[in-house]
């Protein structure tokens, strides 16, 4: 039997190396899986942990991996400050389509102006705004009617879903598009295109946003007296009342924070990458940037780098696809195993373990 | 000589038993008939828009010549990549935006929707059909009323129950939305969704005729699967692979229906009377043979305005963007 | 069988990592003995009782209980064996109703129905009147501690173990408590029982043992001891009682008047037309049972429930709508009873809970950032001035034992010189040295010029520093009266009998 | 306007469509209770619903594809069980791991058996009684109505129910008590898995009936919600269920019989109802919080 045993303080080595054994032992056991399914594994792993770093495509995939990685930190960030102080958003996937929505609605009420100075900003803020008030339905149903936030976030990404394909096939509809659903593609509307700042590198406003965002809060967090409140609600809310704590102001701004970020990582998507609002422009970065947050220990330093790992899997995982024919069940199932991983074994960063027999059921 | 290496972008998983289902059939085919000659690759369940761009960078980074991208969503990938990668060839179904080396592909499935609506006007005792609509598209608008004018024609009393179930494949919603539709005493069910749900929930209720659709899904024949539409996208995949190879492919604008065989329509079963069968078969080689066009007038549409005079024929732009439905269906359409 | 020990332990051992919690402890109960176990706090008595109770395994030594040998693997196998525990932190179920809680503490549990009668049936033969259908969460800490009695009860234990029953109990309670317990000594029963509170000791237990640092340092029989001596043995120096140093007391600090509010939490009590006044200089003593209101009253003083206003008057003031930092700003503090979750959050530094309720008085945040290095400076004094015993002001505050803690929460409002000071149960589950030190600082604080009020369930330690008495009773609070006038009885009835418990003739 | 619908026809499909969600969310209650939140039920239901599949098609046996799917289920949460309850894992990102997982898995396994058609269930027939359409449903809508009741009289009658309300509620508690917290949280993760597992056969063998990948289509967030929705009771599991389910019923119904309602605010309304009447029932806020296990997502170690 395993017996685990409190360390006094969490360990730091194991901290840094936890992550990197976890790896190490999906790598066996996704080569494993992978030799079942009769593909070299070897070969596997490096078309996806190694190639789109270091391959021979590396120059476009590192890019890639930015733009991947970069609404997944910047909804992370945002939701990380809720779940640190016990406020459970996990529809934030419904703010980044609502966020998508507002903005891409501001920027196609203004074509053809050219002025960028004026368009773009506008979309910015309104993606922000779109994002901040569909969050705060569920802020502002706990704070006035004690409403579960879990539930009420939840359910309004199915109401975002169908506002998105209304949006789709109505209001925002193409007018030069003959009919066919999706909105004008943003990218080729000069004013309100988040194009790449740096051509090939796959930096856009949204992974500086993001990047920001990861500062902001890591700012915030050690540094501000909001962070640190923020910190105390979630560890024990009665210590935060006493330490001058509303806690309904502080349920609004996390829930307003991260429904910010979602939006505005839907905005950046909508008017780079994705281009167009269309039927099925969310794809899951709101639900993806929960376990983003969590691997990072809701840390914005951990964040960033578990939204790089993640965007790795994704993009080598793909490639694995195409390359090597194997099917996207088995890279979903991969990464699950590699979130087992890095989570069972962060127990060695606050805990020995011991073998041997247990002291006492 | 190096193989030619033909790429495959699908929007679902091959499994979904319809649309990509359909799509990797195809590229099955493909490999059949080249051997040695292709190399096929493909990425399933890719999202439109990015991650989309992506995959098919990634797919001509790799060598690929002609890549097929099967959703419409991947228009405007498609069409970025190409500019970036004139020696590659693309494929892209559903859309409209071509370029030098982007051509465009698409089924006339209104036609086999046509022969569907004649069968179930025959058919139907109740003299309502249902219909499950996935979203309010002008593909989808189209069958409708292609359904619909032939359904009419072959019984005037006919009235079409239509059903938006927002979802290209759910097939538990589908199931419910057949439910509701039998429970609204609809006897004729017709769906432009893709899963076996609803001939399942026929199935159940006894005595409701539907049709496959993009799969023959003869699981359920010969009742309640009565017919089908079949998405034989094979004859045009191995077609333009061959034009790869021989160096002769252009861009080009697609849109093939019965005729050229892009659209096949499953067997018609015993369940349908003989005579009705006689009719569908007729009407589906008049289509074949370009003798008849579905969208003939005289038409009007639905608030009572002209629309096709007396002979005259739906020109494709009209089609392409139909957002109408024609005179004596109830109902709007969403937006 | 029957001359021999009840319970013998002999060279038991229990290590933590880096702690040892228990060396080498022997020591025996005899049939009909009531035990002590005396200690600071952190000297290993929780852990000794537990390796009776099945709950933790020793790592080294023998057990025999009844002259077989035991070494319970687990609490049921305890309590089939015929040990019973009164947990020191209660192990109750908020949620449950007292019927299950107590069913839940039972080998073999009658049927529901059954089960309810013969709780009422105990509770009243021992004189400890209980509603077997009321939740957990509803009763006061006394009813708390009668639900674990009664579950021991129900099951005719051999030996009943009390990890420090008496620490929430107001003096009637106590006194049914030791009726309880002597009943159940004439029926044969051994009790080991854990107190800090030694006159009890002396008047209950026929022997006694001292641990210090997890070993046994002497046994003696309490009756033959003083206090003084007994409490001396358990820190191995000498003590001091508090110098009082009471000056005259000056202008109205601190004036509430009328207050009236409602509990904010599911099973708490509201306040009901609250008045009082405290001046400079003076302590307030404030008594009652748990549960009548005292959270409340704190959390209104605090800031952290809103009054109305003209309810809280400083100086003159209204500070009625104000909240806690805007209160601190003016000079009122204040001390809240949990030391885990209310006072401290538990997972984070010293510096951290420094920083707490520290940085309004002690400019501790700069322009909404906060300045670690001045709150880092702040804790460390805080540790130094009150003698918190930690490796350093970067532990976790669940790191530290319960006095240390308390000290250092104490140390942490006093050293912001507050103009007035509210404090909730200074030395609940603190030990004697500890105590001291805290009640010292109190006195000093109140001879420095602050008004202090002091909430607490310690009639003793209210007559020991208090000026003057009011006691709070079903969220009332009795007009003020000085301590030296008042004796033992007139405080009872002014704290309303014992919250509608009344003595069971036994 | 209704004049088509008829109420019995409309609540005997209700009955079946809410019926996964009915299950999957009795097993999550079990499990919340218990005091862990495992939100992985849309990966149970999926793996349920594709061993329920493949063992039905492979034996011809509805029946051994129910018990199946309920055990492979189960295998799964059992995955959840050890890295929260052994390697206390962060419950959140785990339980939302263990979707990805089973998704992934489920799709696996299921290669080949698509467009297959699973041998049909018989349903009962009581003579007289299965004119009326509520009495001629299949037996697994019967069954978890008897879970319902199961569960509710287990939790509030039986001493395994009250030493798994104690565990939810308080961990420390039990465990000074002497209750093996984490083997009671172990037994009710693996019900809640199995539980999931009926549901999502449920769908692959009766609703649809067919396999294909993904077709539990975030149902088991319904679920979820659903637990949450009723505050943690049995009864409020089965009307949130049923409300649910009658919502997305009925809107399907009103659209098949041509009532002039937006049809994207019919969609939406599922969601928006469940969310006002929640805001109308938990607007009560002593009561609401009484119910919720005060362990739930709170990690155990005992040490000693
Ligand atoms: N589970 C545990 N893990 C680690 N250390 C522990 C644990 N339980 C107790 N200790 C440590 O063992 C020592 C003895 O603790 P114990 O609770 O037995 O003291 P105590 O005499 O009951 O104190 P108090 O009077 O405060 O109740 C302390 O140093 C304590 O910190
Ligand atoms: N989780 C549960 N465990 C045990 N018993 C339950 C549970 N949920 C409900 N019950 C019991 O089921 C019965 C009906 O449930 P219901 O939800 O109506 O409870 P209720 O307390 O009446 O609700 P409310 O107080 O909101 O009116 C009650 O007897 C209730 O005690
Ligand atoms: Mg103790
Ligand atoms: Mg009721």
């Amino acid at each position: 039997m395993i017996r685990l045993e409190k360390r006094p303080t969490p360990s730091r080595v194991w901290a840094w190396a936890t992550p990197v054994v976890a790896v190490l032992a999906t790598m066996v056991a996704g080569g494993i899986m992978f030799a079942a399914l009769g593909k070299n594994p070897v070969e596997a792993i490096r078309t996806i942990f190694w190639d789109p770093i270091l391959g021979e495509y590396a120059f476009y995939y590192r890019g890639q991996l930015l733009v991947k990685a970069g609404p997944l930190i910047l909804i992370a960030v945002g939701l990380s400050l809720g779940f640190r102080a016990g406020i459970w958003n996990i529809g934030a996937e419904g703010q980044y389509i609502i966020g998508a929505i507002c903005g891409a609605a501001v920027g196609l009420a203004l074509y053809p102006l050219e002025a960028r100075w004026l368009v773009f900003p506008l979309m910015i803020a309104a993606g922000a705004l779109g994002g901040l008030l569909w969050a705060m339905i569920p802020g502002v149903l706990k704070t006035r009617f004690n409403t579960n936030e879990i539930l009420v976030s939840l359910l309004l990404v199915y109401v975002a879903e169908q506002i998105l394909a209304w949006m789709a096939l109505g209001p925002l509809r193409n007018p030069d598009g003959s009919g066919f659903p999706g909105s004008r593609n943003l990218r080729q509307y000069e004013a309100a295109a988040n194009n790449e700042l740096i051509a090939g590198s796959g930096m856009h406003w949204g992974v500086v946003a993001a990047l920001i965002a990861v500062i902001f809060a890591y700012i915030l967090l050690s540094r501000h007296l909001m962070g640190f409140h923020i910190r105390l609600a979630g560890q024990s809310p009665r210590a935060a009342r006493f330490a001058g704590v509303n806690p309904e102001r502080l349920i609004l701004f996390c829930l307003g924070i991260s429904g910010a970020l979602a939006g505005l990582a839907g905005l950046f998507e909508v008017a780079g990458p994705a281009g167009q609002i269309s039927i099925d422009f969310n794809t899951g970065y709101g639900f993806t940037a929960i376990i983003v947050a969590f691997l990072g220990r809701l840390h914005p330093i951990g964040i960033l780098l578990a939204g790089l790992l993640m965007a790795l899997t994704y993009i080598g995982g793909e490639a694995a696809q195409a390359t090597m024919g194997l099917p996207a069940a088995a890279i979903q199932a991969f990464q699950g195993m590699l979130l087992f991983f890095l989570l069972g074994f962060d127990v060695l960063t606050s805990f020995r373990v011991r073998l041997g027999r247990e002291a006492h059921a | 000589q190096d193989p030619v290496k033909v790429g495959f972008i699908y929007v679902g998983p091959i499994g979904d038993g319809g649309w990509t289902y359909e799509h990797d059939q195809a590229r099955l085919a493909v490999e059949e008939h080249f051997g040695d000659q292709v190399e096929t690759i493909y990425q399933e369940s890719v999202p439109e828009g990015a991650d989309a761009e992506r995959a098919l960078t990634q797919m001509a980074l790799q060598g690929a010549d002609l890549i097929f991208t099967t959703s419409f969503g991947y228009m405007d990938p498609t069409i970025n990549v190409a500019a970036k990668f004139p020696d590659v060839k693309f494929e892209h179904a559903t859309g409209y935006k071509t370029a030098d080396n982007v051509g465009v592909y698409s089924a006339r499935f209104y036609e086999g929707r046509a022969v569907q609506g004649h069968i179930a006007g025959k058919l139907t005792q109740s003299n309502k059909v249902g219909y499950i609509a996935s979203f309010p598209i002008p593909e989808v608008i189209r069958g409708i009323n292609s359904a619909y004018i032939h359904a009419k024609k072959a019984n005037p009393d006919v009235e079409f129950a239509i059903v938006w179930a927002y979802t290209w494949f759910d097939p538990a919603k589908e199931a419910d939305a057949a439910k509701a539709l039998i429970e609204q005493g609809a006897d004729v069910i017709l769906q432009h969704t893709d899963s076996t749900a609803p001939q399942a929930a026929a199935a159940e209720a006894g005595n409701v005729y539907t049709f496959g659709q993009a799969s023959d899904m003869a699981e359920y024949a010969p009742m309640p699967r009565v017919s089908s539409i079949i998405d034989n996208w094979a004859p045009y995949y191995i077609d333009r692979v061959q034009a790869v190879i021989d160096g002769t492919w252009t861009s080009d604008n697609t849109w093939d229906g019965i005729g050229p065989g892009m659209v096949k329509i499953g067997e018609i079963s015993d369940a349908v009377p003989a005579e009705v069968k006689a009719e569908a078969e007729a009407l589906r080689d008049s289509i074949a043979a370009g003798e008849y066009h579905p969208f003939t007038g005289p038409l009007k549409k639905q608030d009572g305005s002209d629309w096709l005079a007396e002979g005259e024929t739906a020109d494709d732009g009209t089609l392409a963007g139909m957002n109408f439905y024609v005179e004596g269906i109830t109902g709007e359409i969403p937006n | 069988m029957s001359a021999g020990p009840l319970l013998e332990v002999s060279g038991l051992r229990k290590t933590y990592p880096g702690v040892v919690a228990n060396d080498d402890v022997s020591f025996s109960v005899g049939p009909g003995e009531v035990h002590a176990l005396l200690g600071e706090n952190g000297a290993g008595k929780s852990t000794l009782v537990k390796m009776v109770y099945g709950l933790v395994r020793p790592d080294e030594g023998r057990m025999t209980f009844a002259g077989q040998p035991y070494a319970p693997s687990s609490p049921h196998e305890a309590r089939s064996t015929g040990v019973a525990m009164v947990f020191q932190h209660f192990s109750l179920f908020e949620a449950l109703d007292v019927a299950e809680n107590v069913a839940l503490g039972m080998e073999t549990p009658p049927p529901m129905r059954t089960l309810a009668a013969s709780i009422r049936e105990v509770s009243e033969t021992y004189g400890l009147p209980l509603d077997p259908s009321r939740l957990v969460g509803d009763l006061s800490a006394g009813e708390r501690q009668r639900v674990e009695i009664i579950r021991c009860l129900l099951q005719d234990p051999k030996l009943l173990i009390m990890d420090e029953p008496t620490s929430v109990l107001t003096p009637q309670e106590v006194g049914i408590l030791f009726d309880t317990l002597r009943k159940l000594q004439s029926e044969g029963t051994s009790i080991l029982y854990i107190s800090h509170k030694l006159e009890e000791i002396r008047s209950l237990c026929q022997g006694a043992t001292v641990l210090r640092l997890g070993r046994v340092v002497g046994s003696c029989d309490p009756r033959e001891k003083s206090a003084r001596e007994l409490a001396e043995l358990m820190v191995g120096t000498e003590l001091t009682a508090p110098a009082v140093r009471a000056g005259a007391p000056g202008p109205v600090a601190l004036k509430v008047d009328k207050l009236s509010v409602a509990s904010p939490s599911e099973f708490g009590t509201a306040l009901r037309e609250v008045s009082f006044e405290v001046r400079e200089g003076e302590i307030l003593g404030i008594g009652g049972v748990a549960g009548n209101g005292q959270d409340e009253l704190l959390g209104a003083l605090s800031g952290e429930i809103g009054t109305a206003p003209g309810a809280v008057a400083l100086k003159g003031r209204d500070i009625g709508a104000l909240g806690p930092n805007a209160r601190r700003r003016l000079g009122l503090l204040a001390a809240p009873e949990e030391r885990l979750g209310h006072a401290a959050a538990p997972d984070m530094s010293l510096v951290e809970n420094g920083v707490l309720s520290a940085w309004v008085r002690k400019d501790l945040v700069s322009r909404g950032f906060v300045d670690w290095k001045r709150a880092r400076r702040y804790a460390e004094e805080v540790i130094a001035a009150f003698d918190v015993r930690t490796p350093g002001p970067d532990n976790a505050a669940r790191s530290l034992s319960g006095g240390n803690l308390q000290k250092f929460v104490v140390g942490r409002e006093i050293l912001q010189k507050p103009e007035v000071l509210v404090i909730n149960q200074p030395t609940w589950g603190v030990d004697a040295s500890a105590a001291a030190a805290i009640r010292q600082a109190l006195l000093d604080l109140a001879g420095e010029g602050a008004a202090v009020v002091v909430i607490s369930q310690d009639l003793d330690e209210l007559m020991e520093i208090a000026g003057r008495f009011a006691a709070l009773n079903e969220g009332r609070l009795s007009a003020a009266r000085l301590t030296e006038a008042l004796t033992m009885e007139e405080i009872g009835l002014m704290m309303g009998g014992a919250h509608g418990m009344e003595v069971a003739h036994v | 306007m209704f004049g088509s619908i008829d109420p019995l026809v409309l609540i005997a499909s209700l009955m079946v469509a809410s019926t996964p969600i009915l299950l999957a969310a009795m097993g999550e209650l079990v499990t919340e209770k218990s005091g862990v939140l495992n939100l992985g039920v849309e990966g149970m239901m999926i793996v349920g619903a594709v061993a329920g599949f493949i063992t039905a098609v492979e034996t011809g046996s509805p029946a051994l594809g129910f018990i199946a799917a309920a055990v492979g289920a189960a295998i799964l949460s059992a995955l959840f069980a050890v890295l929260t309850l052994v390697f206390l894992s962060n419950q959140v990102a785990t339980g939302l791991g263990l979707t990805l997982f089973g998704l992934g898995v489920s799709s696996l396994m299921g290669q080949g058996y698509n467009g297959v058609r699973p041998p049909s269930s018989p349903r009962v027939t009581i003579p007289g009684l299965s004119d009326i359409p509520v009495f001629a449903l299949h037996p697994m809508v019967y069954i978890s109505l008897l879970l319902v009741v199961a569960v509710w009289w287990v939790l509030r009658s039986t001493r395994p129910g009250l030493i798994l309300r104690a565990v939810g509620e308080s961990h420390d508690s039990a465990h000074a008590l002497g209750y093996s917290v984490r083997g009671t949280r172990f037994a009710a993760v693996l019900f809640g898995g199995a539980c999931a597992g009926l549901g999502g056969a449920f769908l692959s063998l009766v609703i649809v009936p067919q396999w294909t990948e993904g077709m539990t289509a975030g149902r088991g967030w319904i679920a979820l919600a659903i637990v949450v929705f009723a505050s943690w009771r049995a009864w409020r599991v089965l009307l949130g269920a049923y409300l649910f389910g009658g919502v997305t019923v009925l809107q399907l119904n009103l659209q098949a019989a041509g009532v002039a309602i937006p049809v994207e605010l019919l969609s939406m309304s599922p969601y928006l109802i469940t969310i006002v009447v929640l805001v109308i029932i938990s607007s009560d806020r002593r009561r609401a919080a009484a119910n919720a296990p005060a362990s739930l997502g709170r990690s155990f170690h005992a040490s000693s």
